[in-house]
């Protein structure tokens, strides 16, 4: 059985490959894309955590669980807004879209 | 197999929420669809009967307390919570309104909804009736003055857009003086419950209640804490003063209410009838579970005034009502004078003395009458608005001899009408001997006085219906279609059900009823 | 399970990179898609298959696809990604903030004590879960239903609107 | 308790079903309708004999000669309200004598309404009719008998706009339950008072009635039972047609005519006069109560027989008889009790039935004329019915051996007796007034008579009169057979009637010289108008003799003193003024005043805030303002719109800050 | 002298073969698992590190032979059965009626040159069909296929079987998009909208089960709909027998409101999710040459067509699971009998589906998914939560009959097709 230790390094390198994803790549949806990864990373470390911890206290795979929910509203919004995003400015590029103007 | 009764936690919640949820899934439809949205809405307007029924099932009639309460901390530094709760005192008013909006909503068709004059906003209208359903909902069954006063006035917001939007040619000017007049009246309770909130800490209505006498006391004091020594004394009163005004201006007391008949007056039928047949009652409900039960000692200070107050409410307004010109006007002021009735039954039980047999009759009488006029006052304003539809306006001066081509129009109307004037049999009487029986230990000769409403009561409806329905036949009309009398029928059932057979009415709110007047003392 | 733990470390983290650092995007969405699914295998090894399946079932069933359909909404299908630079400007100064993130971080798991698995691993109670949404949660649960809904519309009207304008187009 | 005291609730309940499915039936279903109406109140009648059988058993009187059957309506707080069905020899007798009465009324209608439209709805009324009337006897509570009342005046209201089109039908059914309901405000209150003061409605509960026992006596302290048997002969008296609540009675002949018969004169006006007895325990303990009803009775009786001496109407000269004789069952209640007062009742409702039913068949074959200057000459055309009329016209009268003349004579005699229990200086008054209205009885049914069905026919409708059919002529010879012979159970000296009712009283003794002296008058007041409307009043266009002698006095009489003209001019001007007064009230002093005064005050207030707002307040706002622009376009550089660039300041901070967290915090652990 | 038997009297005779005939019958119920027993009491004795894999060999196994089996036995069904339905002979060259098509069949693809389009993206091209198979296997694990005869017992068995099952529009996406060819990628594209829209009404349909049964198990799913009714030990054979049937078939979730309207949509969106037809749009010959599997020849598109065909069995190996009783069925047939005579009975109904109904439009596919199918499954969701909170079973019956019909005529007002409009392809 690995240790708590090894899921949390783990969790913290993908968290810090996802962090790298959105500040480096230059597609909306790939910013996106590291965004999830952010948060999936995050999720492990909460089940990890219950896992380690108290059985009895499932706060906080509960909070997985909310997780994972508003990440599929935020996936679905987000796209949605990238997509609008696209149509005005043509297209999906971060540095392109900087005018703070409508 | 999960246990029965779990689903008690959020049953008065999904009730309140049901019509509201209705109202966002009316948007599925076209905004011009009158018939889809009749449809979705009469579907989510009466899905929370089934909800009401088993609440009624599983209420337990003997209990004195609030039954099927969720309580939520919702904003805990300041003493707010997610609190409702049903009792005797809201029960009935819960039934009434799980009936008569999803009646309202059925019978809403072409001229009664306004739909005539604005065919495009059909999903609008229906949509302000749904979330004027939870607005009612909410005011029956919270608990707790903040999310209540939110329901208040959520039900104040869809009724000015309802008569703004569907009214009659005063329309524009009809809403506002609607609502800038709730509105005052609300505000200035809002105002006087932050000070009672100041003084106590509390919001939750039951913990208020609980404190009861001592509400003046913390008043003062709190009063004397902020510096205001000379205010101290005054301090009770004038809290007292305006709580009551807001409520006063809803049910509405004369001379508080101006606004009704030009209200009523202009806005479109359904709208009409939610006024009466539900809104009113939440001021009523309002002086039961908010004034009464924190109030009591200033109250019982200012009965006699009150009392006259509310029996200048029963004279006037029937006076007046007698004087009014076409339908709408009489059942107009005919409302006011009805509600005094329960005004004086409330204010009668306010008064510190009398035996507590008299007064549980009056608050049971005063809850009686709020379903009976319910129910008549919907009736007639819905005919008002069946005769509007057939000759463009209900002046008395167009009408007459009607009940020649319309015999079952006449014979309803006229069941309603003397339902109304309190006619034994039907329900009206009950409720009104109730109140008359009960006051009149307390107070017998303001209810000598009252009584001679009843006789000017039937004088003007009986007027009514002379000029509308008997002498010859002025214009030919068609008789009721199926669907006015499905409404009126089942209006005429209910009427006719609780004027022979009271007591499973009465048995809803007695214990609730009784609790309370032992705890007036 | 050590094994098991092993491989998919290098799983998660092969997919990671990759997702992060292929020019060619839908390259990079399949790969997320690996590291979503590895995640859920993550989980899987946690003792918590629920939320392995519920993760499989969102991300990978749900998220991805509409990750994929944006990726090809947005650009010409044809020449997804090929050509341009896939980078910011700023993407060394990116790097380096990542890396010196994951060195804080790790510098600070190092320092904390942790304890040992308990033995044998528990069970994740899924009808306590359950219960648990319609009572102790059940307003973010509401609200998550609410939100959801609230999601579920907007990307319809956006689609709404897009018919539309093609419609115009016509 | 027998099986009919438990189930007395039956009897009301056949005709209120028989209403219930009547209303049901459409307008072709006549015979389904009259038939269903007929079964009901048929079945009602046999019931009610079973009851009347009830009461003369030995049985009923070993169990103290009343049975009551009461049952909890509604509880409220700790208390329970009750209402019940009582049978004792009153109710029996009215449950007989209103079902009888009903049963034939309805047989007449048959024929009487077969041209009308609305036949089938006629019939539901009058079931509905007859189920409150019968309840209203039957019940054992006032709270019910207020209920019935009620239902009864619907009903009269229902049934006496039957025509609704003719606007005068209109005005009569509307002023019926207005002035009836004016009597019962009084009713009402006296009711709560009632109420309050036994603690109970019920009159018999096994000794915790309110007419029985320590309630009875709660009720004689203080003014109470004064109080309250004044307030409940209000209500008696607008019902009854008493002065000044008569107004509405005459006008009710726009009804129908079976109507008249059934409501107007048989039954529902004496509710009144049953309501009085019912509650006598009430009123006999207070003279001064008794006083008032004894006085309006005798008052009413001459004052309504002066009226009628001056009326056209066929039906209208039956009503004010109507209320005259309703005045002497007041009076016969006020000085003699229950037993000549409800004897005459019951008397007065067969031979009052049996004339308005023949007046019926009168106006039915004379083509609805009503006017008997246009009528004359019947007595060839019509002989059975003539024969008839005249019998009840004797009853009325109170010539023996007729049945008006024993009731009559008892409350002539109760009258006469009156000064020796009551020392007052007018006590006297009320014989006299009685005996005057006899007179003018006698008067003016001779008159009525003497055009109607004696000289030529003046009329269209009169020429071409026949007898009545079948339907109509049976009801009217069985009341005359009835009318003659009723009166013997109540024969002075064996009076089985006063058993029956009241068996412990001890009667009011024989006066051999009262009825002689009444017959006398009768006979010479019928000798009189019989010269009087001789053959040359008679004539066609000729003037009515009193009208030709005394035109000021007939033209009084004529306009029933005015006594509608002056309510009119007082009662009905002052409430249109109130409801007037409301109105503009509303209109001008609290929305136009108050409320208009109060929106122009804080349009006031508004405007000068907005000159506040712009003149002084914004100045110095806007300069303010104009100073941040001018930092802020310094910020503008940090914010370049990237988002990338925002994020990696911040994730920079989050790791200084975390790093700063990590050193600082204390190594926990391994 | 009574009538004797082998030595007993007729009583405990019959007695005695009624014992007997269970024994029998627990044998033949049981058959497969005691081999299974057998095996691993062997490796255990063998060896203690063996067990696990046998184990492991023991769940695989049978499915990685069983199922390839069906699929070719189900191909020439579905051939023969629409053959019958079109009126001509179907396969009929090799083999007894061409029985032995299907191996004809894998012969020709195996030996079929594998075409790699030129510029396709190859690693995904291969990826592919390897992938596609992937979750048709894997859902297949958690099917309860008889009595104790479940691959792998997972607590959160449904789940996993949605969950599995939706890896497989990656696959296709990657066929789609890894072909480069137009026709591929829309053909991947609709596959996946097609999918993605209908597994809301699959799982939702699938939900109300879960809700009444109150378990994620597909085992427990399937206990569930057995009736605990009980007759007195010494009731006639009637009796018994009637008690029998009750508990093995009355308790089934198609017996009651919800779930006859619940199996309707479950086997609605299960054929969208299989894009079988009339939901074949995604591979719609006459529009887009054959979808997502257009550049796939040989083995590989055999791999595609088998996939298809496995996981037409899981779907409906899994709507008789939790609908139909699963293995669940009287005696005398054995508990996997009962299963797969369920699960054939369903693949006929969708051979006959396929037979009868002409292929829908893109836009009318999605509309009926997000108009109709969802909020009618929604409301079947409402339907069974009635089903569990109304105490009488009366009210239930009639309260969520009434509330499905009404649902179903007022979305098929409200889902008016109307005139048709002009048509837009988003992705043609």
């Amino acid at each position: 059985m690995p240790t708590l230790h090894e899921y949390l390094f783990l969790a913290a390198a993908l968290f810090s490959i996802g962090l790298a994803g959105v500040l480096t790549r230059r597609n909306i949806i790939l910013v996106l894309v590291g965004i999830e990864m952010m948060l999936n990373a995050a999720n492990v470390n909460l089940v990890a955590f219950w896992r380690y911890g108290d059985a009895a206290a499932t706060d906080g795979v509960m909070l997985v669980l909310f997780g994972i929910a508003i990440a599929g509203a935020e996936a679905a919004v987000g796209l949605a807004l990238i997509i609008a995003v696209y149509r005005r400015f043509r297209t999906s590029r971060l540095e392109e879209v900087a005018g703070l103007k409508g | 197999m999960i246990a029965l009764p779990e689903i008690h936690f959020c049953l008065v919640s999904a009730l309140t929420f049901l019509p509201l949820l209705g109202a966002l899934a009316l948007f599925l439809v076209r905004a011009d669809d009158a018939t889809s949205c009749r449809r979705i809405a009469l579907a989510a307007s009466s899905a929370p009967i089934l909800l009401a029924l088993r609440l009624l099932h599983d209420f337990d009639l003997a209990a004195p307390g609030l039954q099927f309460t969720t309580r939520v901390p919702w904003i805990s530094f300041l003493g707010i919570d997610y609190h409702v709760g049903v009792d005797g005192l809201s029960l009935a008013l819960l039934l009434l309104v799980s009936v008569l909006a999803p009646l309202t909503i059925f019978g809403s068709v072409g001229h009664t909804a306004g739909l005539d004059a604005r065919p495009r906003d059909a999903r609008a209208f229906f949509a302000l009736m749904l979330v004027e359903q939870t607005g009612l909902y909410g005011t029956f069954t919270a608990l707790n003055f903040f999310h209540w006063f939110i329901f208040w006035e959520a039900s104040l917001v869809p009724m000015f857009f309802l008569v703004k939007m569907f009214g009659g040619k005063g329309r524009t000017a009809a809403s506002y003086q609607f609502f800038v007049y709730t509105f005052l009246g609300s505000v200035a309770m809002l105002l006087g419950m932050q000070l009672v909130y100041l003084a106590t800490g509390t919001w939750d209505l039951l913990d208020l209640a609980r404190m009861g006498a001592e509400i003046p006391e913390k008043l003062s004091n709190f009063a004397r804490s902020v510096g205001l020594e000379r205010f101290a004394a005054a301090a009770p009163r004038t809290v007292f003063l305006m709580v009551l005004i807001g409520f006063a201006v809803k049910v509405p007391m004369w001379p508080l209410h101006t606004w009704l008949p030009r209200t009523y007056g202009q806005a479109p039928i359904a709208g009409a009838i939610l006024l009466t047949g539900l809104m009113s009652k939440m001021g009523v409900y309002g002086l039961l579970r908010i004034v009464l039960p924190l109030f009591g000692t200033e109250m019982a200070q200012l009965a006699t005034p009150l009392m006259l107050f509310a029996l200048a409410t029963v004279l006037l307004g029937a006076w007046t009502a007698a004087a009014q010109k076409d339908l709408r006007g009489l059942i107009s002021y005919s409302s006011v004078s009805h509600l005094g009735y329960c005004l004086l039954g409330v204010f009668a039980v306010g008064a510190a003395t009398g035996r507590f047999e008299e007064k549980a009759l009056a608050l049971n009488g005063v809850i009686f009458q709020m379903v009976a006029h319910g129910l008549s006052a919907t009736g007639l304003f819905y005919f008002a608005g069946a005769i509007e539809a057939r000759f463009g306006g209900c002046d008395y001066d167009r009408l007459g001899g009607l009940r020649r081509s319309a015999p079952v129009f006449a014979g309803l109307m006229g069941l309603l009408a003397f339902a109304a004037l309190g006619l034994p049999g039907l329900a009206g009487f009950v409720g009104e001997f109730m109140i008359f029986r009960g006051v009149f230990g307390l107070s017998g000769a303001i209810a000598c006085a009252a009584v001679l409403g009843l006789l000017l009561t039937a004088f003007y409806l009986l007027t009514m219906l002379g000029k509308i329905f008997f002498g010859p036949a002025i214009p030919e009309t068609s008789d009721l279609t199926l669907r006015e009398r499905a409404v009126a029928a089942a209006l005429s059932a209910g009427l006719f059900l609780f004027g022979v057979l009271p007591e499973p009415l009465i048995r809803l709110s007695n214990a609730a009823v009784s609790s309370l007047v032992r705890r007036l003392g | 399970m050590r094994t098991a733990f092993i491989l998919i470390t290098f799983w998660t983290l092969a997919s990671g990179l990759l997702a992060i650092s292929r020019r060619n995007m839908i390259h990079c969405a399949l790969a997320l898609i690996s590291f979503f699914a590895g995640i859920a295998a993550l989980l899987f090894t946690l003792s918590a298959d629920f939320l392995g399946a519920v993760q499989l079932l969102i991300y990978v069933g749900a998220i991805s696809v509409l990750i994929l359909f944006a990726l090809l909404v947005t650009h010409d299908a044809s020449r997804l990604g090929d050509r341009g630079a896939p980078f910011s400007r700023g993407k060394w100064s990116g790097w380096m903030l990542s890396a010196l993130v994951f060195v804080v971080l790790g510098f600070g798991l190092h320092r904390v004590a942790v304890p040992p698995p308990p033995d044998p691993a528990p069970a994740l109670p899924v009808a306590e879960i359950g219960r648990l949404l319609v009572t102790r949660h059940a307003v973010p649960f509401l609200a998550m239903a609410l939100l959801l809904t609230a999601a579920l519309v907007g990307s319809a009207l956006v689609a709404i609107e897009e018919s539309s304008e093609h419609a115009r187009k016509e | 308790m027998s099986w009919i005291s438990r189930n007395l609730w039956l009897i009301p309940l056949l005709p209120f079903a028989a209403a219930g499915i009547t209303a049901f039936f459409p307008r072709a279903w006549r015979r389904a309708s009259a038939a269903t109406a007929l079964a009901g109140i048929a079945t009602a009648f046999a019931l009610s004999l079973v009851a009347l059988a009830r009461t003369m058993s030995p049985a009923f009187a070993a169990a103290g000669g009343r049975e009551a059957f009461n049952f909890a309506w509604f509880t409220s707080g700790e208390t329970t309200a009750r209402l019940g069905f009582l049978l004792d020899p009153l109710s029996a007798i009215m449950l007989f004598a209103v079902s009888l009465i009903s049963l034939l009324v309805f047989a007449f209608s048959v024929g009487y309404m077969d041209e009308d439209d609305n036949f089938t709805r006629f019939f539901c009324f009058l079931s509905f009719f007859a189920g409150s009337m019968l309840a209203l006897v039957a019940a054992n509570s006032l709270l019910l008998i207020f209920v019935a009342w009620e239902l009864v005046g619907l009903s009269s209201y229902l049934l006496i706009g039957f025509w609704y089109r003719k606007p005068s039908a209109a005005a009569a059914m509307k002023k019926a339950f207005l002035v009836t309901r004016v009597g019962d405000l009084g009713f009402f209150i006296g009711l709560l008072w009632f109420y309050q003061g036994a603690g109970t409605s019920l009159f018999y509960d096994l000794g915790n009635g309110a007419l029985e026992g320590a309630r009875l006596d709660a009720l004689a302290g203080g003014a109470a039972a004064t109080t309250v048997a004044l307030l409940v002969f209000c209500g008696a008296a607008g019902k009854s047609g008493q002065f000044p609540l008569h107004v509405w009675l005459p006008d009710a002949m726009e009804g129908p005519t079976p109507v008249s018969a059934l409501i107007h004169a048989a039954t529902m006006v004496a509710a009144g006069v049953f309501l009085v007895a019912r509650l006598f325990p009430v009123f006999e303990l207070s003279p001064a109560a008794l006083h008032a009803v004894a006085c309006l009775g005798a008052f009413t009786a001459l004052f309504a027989a002066s009226i009628a001496l001056a009326q056209w109407d066929l039906k209208r000269i039956l009503a004010y008889s109507t209320v005259s004789q309703l005045g002497y069952m007041m009076l016969g209640l006020g000085v003699g009790g229950v037993v000549p007062g409800i004897f005459h009742l019951t008397t007065h409702a067969f031979f009052k039935a049996l004339l308005f039913l023949g007046a019926g068949a009168v106006i039915h074959n004379c083509h609805h004329e009503q006017d008997i200057r246009r009528l004359g000459g019947l007595k060839d055309r019509m002989p059975l019915t003539f024969a008839a009329y005249v019998v009840g016209a004797f009853a009325l009268v109170g010539l023996p051996p007729f049945s008006g003349f024993f009731s009559k004579d008892e409350i002539l005699a109760a009258a006469w007796r009156y000064p020796d229990h009551c020392p007052w200086w007018g006590a006297r008054l009320p014989f006299w007034a009685a005996l005057g209205g006899a007179f003018l009885t006698a008067f003016y049914m001779t008159r009525q008579v003497r055009y109607a069905f004696f000289g030529a026919p003046r009329g269209e409708g009169a020429a071409h009169a026949r007898e009545a059919g079948r339907w109509m002529l049976a009801p009217i010879l069985i009341l005359a057979a009835i009318s003659v012979v009723a009166g013997f159970v109540g024969f002075p000296g064996a009076n089985r009637f006063q058993a029956f009712l009241h068996p412990t009283g001890n009667g009011h003794g024989f006066v051999p010289g009262i009825p002689l002296a009444s017959a006398a008058l009768i006979l010479l007041a019928i000798g009189v108008a019989w010269k009087v409307y001789g053959p040359a009043a008679l004539a066609a266009g000729a003037k009515d003799p009193i009208e030709r002698r005394f035109p000021r006095i007939f033209a009084l009489l004529h306009g029933k003193y005015f006594v509608d003209e002056l309510f009119a001019a007082t009662l009905l001007r002052a409430n249109r003024a109130l409801g007037a007064a409301g109105s503009w009230f509303d209109r001008w002093i609290l929305d136009g005043l108050a409320v208009g005064g109060l929106s122009v005050f804080v349009r006031a207030l508004s405007f000068v805030n907005h000159l506040l707002d712009e003149r002084i307040f914004n100045r110095g706002f806007d300069r303010g303002c104009g100073a941040l622009q001018e930092a802020g376009f310094l910020n503008r550089r940090l914010q370049n719109g990237l988002v990338q660039h925002y994020l990696k300041v911040a994730t920079a901070a989050a790791v200084l800050l975390a790093a700063l967290l990590v050193l600082l915090t204390k190594r926990n652990g391994p | 002298m009574p009538f004797r038997f082998f030595g007993m009297k007729l009583k405990e005779a019959s007695g005695c073969a009624k014992v007997w005939v269970f024994r029998m019958y627990e044998t033949v119920d049981q058959m497969f698992v005691r081999f299974g027993d057998l095996v691993l009491g062997w490796a255990a004795t063998r060896s203690p590190g063996l067990e696990p894999w046998a184990r492991v060999l023991l769940c695989v196994g049978p499915i990685a032979i069983l199922f390839p089996l069906l699929f070719a036995a189900t191909t020439w069904a579905e051939r023969k059965l629409l053959a019958r339905i079109q009126n001509r002979l179907g396969p009929n060259r090799v083999g007894p009626a061409g029985l032995l098509q299907p191996v004809a069949d894998g012969l020709k693809t195996l030996t079929k040159e594998d075409i790699v389009p030129d510029r396709a993206d190859k690693l995904i091209h291969a990826l592919a069909p390897i992938l596609v198979m992937v979750p048709a296997f894997l859902v297949l694990a958690v099917l309860p296929m008889g009595r104790n005869m479940t691959a792998a017992n997972l607590h959160i068995g449904v789940l996993f079987f949605f969950a599995a099952g939706s890896i497989s529009q990656i696959a296709v996406f990657m066929a789609g998009w890894g072909s480069r060819n137009k026709y591929s990628l829309l053909g991947g594209m609709r596959a996946i909208a097609q999918m993605v829209s209908y597994e809301i009404p699959f799982i939702l349909s699938a939900l109300t089960v879960v809700m009444v049964a109150g378990t994620l198990s597909t085992v427990e799913i399937v206990e569930s709909q057995r009736l605990g009714l009980t007759v007195a030990s010494d009731a006639g054979w009637l009796p018994r027998a009637v008690a029998h049937l009750a508990n093995t078939v009355g308790g089934w979730y198609i017996l009651q409101p919800w779930g006859v309207s619940g199996f309707l949509i479950y086997l609605i969106a299960g054929l969208a999710e299989l894009n079988r037809s009339p939901f074949d749009i995604p591979e719609g010959e006459s529009e887009i040459i054959a979808g997502h599997h257009t550049e796939y020849s040989g083995f590989k598109f055999a791999l595609f067509f088998m996939s298809e065909y496995i996981t037409m069995v899981a779907v409906c190996g899994l709507g008789a699971t939790l609908f139909l009783g699963g293995w669940q069925g009287p005696r005398p047939l054995p508990s996997w009998a009962w299963f797969f005579l369920k699960v054939f009975a369903l693949m006929a109904l969708m051979i006959w589906v396929r037979g009868s109904f002409p292929r829908m439009r893109v836009d009318q596919l999605m509309a009926f998914a997000w108009k109709f199918l969802l909020p009618l499954s929604l409301v079947n969701v409402l339907a069974a939560g009635l089903w569990m909170y109304l105490p009488s079973r009366v009210a239930a019956w009639f309260l969520g009959g009434a509330l499905m019909a009404g649902a179903y005529f007022g979305l098929c007002r409200l889902v008016r097709p109307g005139k048709t409009g002009p048509r837009h392809y988003h992705y043609a």
